[in-house]
């Protein structure tokens, strides 16, 4: 998370195989917005860490790959879906390549004025990013390997999404 | 006649199995995303794990399966994902 | 956010007059602890900023004023809270004095094997903080000022509580 | 007797009221959490406003209005908190 070669992308999507900064997200949502009546009062984030960890399987590192072009549109997907439902700004930053342990694969902001809008989104932003965007994890783990296959990626399946706005749940 | 060629995208374990991320193919000119898909499971048989579960792109945008390919096009298969 | 004086107190709880610094906490809630079978995959985090507006009224500052020693008493009940609940580890840090619009004055991080926990902890802690921890926030708006009164300080009130833990909710 | 002397803390719109946020006043033996606040009513009648709202704590621990206060105990009136 102290990486010093931590980039400063401050774009509200980004995939990257550089380290990952949370304060770039956190200023991607706060910044600028001069004609906002009403400025942010609460703003979460969200850092998905490489975990030492996977079902039973003692996880030595994660490669990340992706298909950059359809994966970037995914996220604005995602960031129009967010939009339409809670009165947020949103940033979202996902790593590719080699993470080790501990390295930070996803991070998530969302600022807002009222606090319930920008925990739900937060949460509805990751279960998205599981659901629908083509990113995949090579997961090495003592023994052996294996490509982890989680959601099929439909961004049209309406039970995914009525699923991810369930568990973002509250509103 | 000339045949349509189509480069095909293979990700995550679908590249493993076919040993390249990228190759082309040529696509008869009624051919579909699901043509090109059916010629490459015909071709490497461990592919057919992802029958019900593929999903596809064309040109970087999602497609269904009857989606029409022209020469030049990019075909994308994409195994369920596991991104975050 | 990115303000130089920032401190690094990487403490669970604190309560300061300086900046907060959110690495700060997320590095509270990531280090250490080598005898965790099982690391964090999920770190969710909510900052309180100083909003422009309140109740209609245009913000100038706010100034807070807090029990200090009671106060991180109550930080402290509401980690034991916490933890008896979720698989989680939590920072909170909690600024007084004056704040300018824009200024962090809570911060609060939650690492979790899982991220549901991490999100139910970290939405839990800024519900109960805003129930039960004595701190005041004096309210300096276009053309006056107001103390701020909320809720009433019984950390024994267990209506407040168990509505905290519907908020948090999904668990 | 010697009376017994307890210290009072106020915050936020008590201090206001009382115009300073720390106080001393004498105490009597049987004295209570509320035999303070109540005498502090009587002598701020503004603080009347709290009279269901206040929250007590005794040498930097949440009490109850019946808890007893001794020789140089601290007894703090809490208004209704608004942190975050």
């Amino acid at each position: 998370m102290s990486d010093n070669r931590a980039t400063m992308d401050t774009a509200p999507y980004a995939i990257t195989t550089d380290p990952l900064n949370l304060d770039a997200l956190i200023t991607a949502v706060t910044s600028g917005s001069p004609d906002a009546t009403i400025g942010p009062g609460g703003i979460t984030s969200f850092v998905g860490v490489v975990r030492n960890e996977n079902a039973g399987r003692r996880v030595l590192r994660l490669e990340y790959e992706g298909y950059d072009p359809l994966a970037l549109r995914a996220f604005e997907r995602i960031g129009a879906e967010t939009a339409d439902r809670w009165d947020v700004r949103i940033a979202l930053h996902h790593r590719l390549g080699t993470l080790q342990i501990g390295e930070a694969s996803v991070m998530i902001a969302a600022a807002s004025p009222h606090r319930a809008d920008a925990f739900a989104a937060c949460r509805y932003i990751i279960e998205r990013v599981k659901q629908i965007v083509p990113i995949w994890k090579h997961e090495f783990f003592e023994g052996g390997d294996v490509w982890i296959e989680g959601a099929t990626a439909d961004p049209e399946d309406d039970v995914a999404r009525q699923d991810a706005i369930r568990v973002a749940g509250l509103e | 006649m000339n045949g349509n060629r189509v480069t095909i995208r293979l990700f995550a374990r679908l590249k493993d199995i076919v040993g390249t991320g990228e190759l082309s193919r040529e696509a008869s000119s009624d051919a579909t995303a699901g043509t090109v898909w059916r010629t490459l499971m015909n071709e490497f048989a461990e592919l057919r794990d992802y029958e019900t579960s593929i999903s596809v792109a064309v040109n970087e945008e999602y497609a269904r399966m009857d989606a029409p390919v022209a020469d030049g096009d990019e075909v994308a298969f994409l195994p369920p994902v596991s991104g975050g």
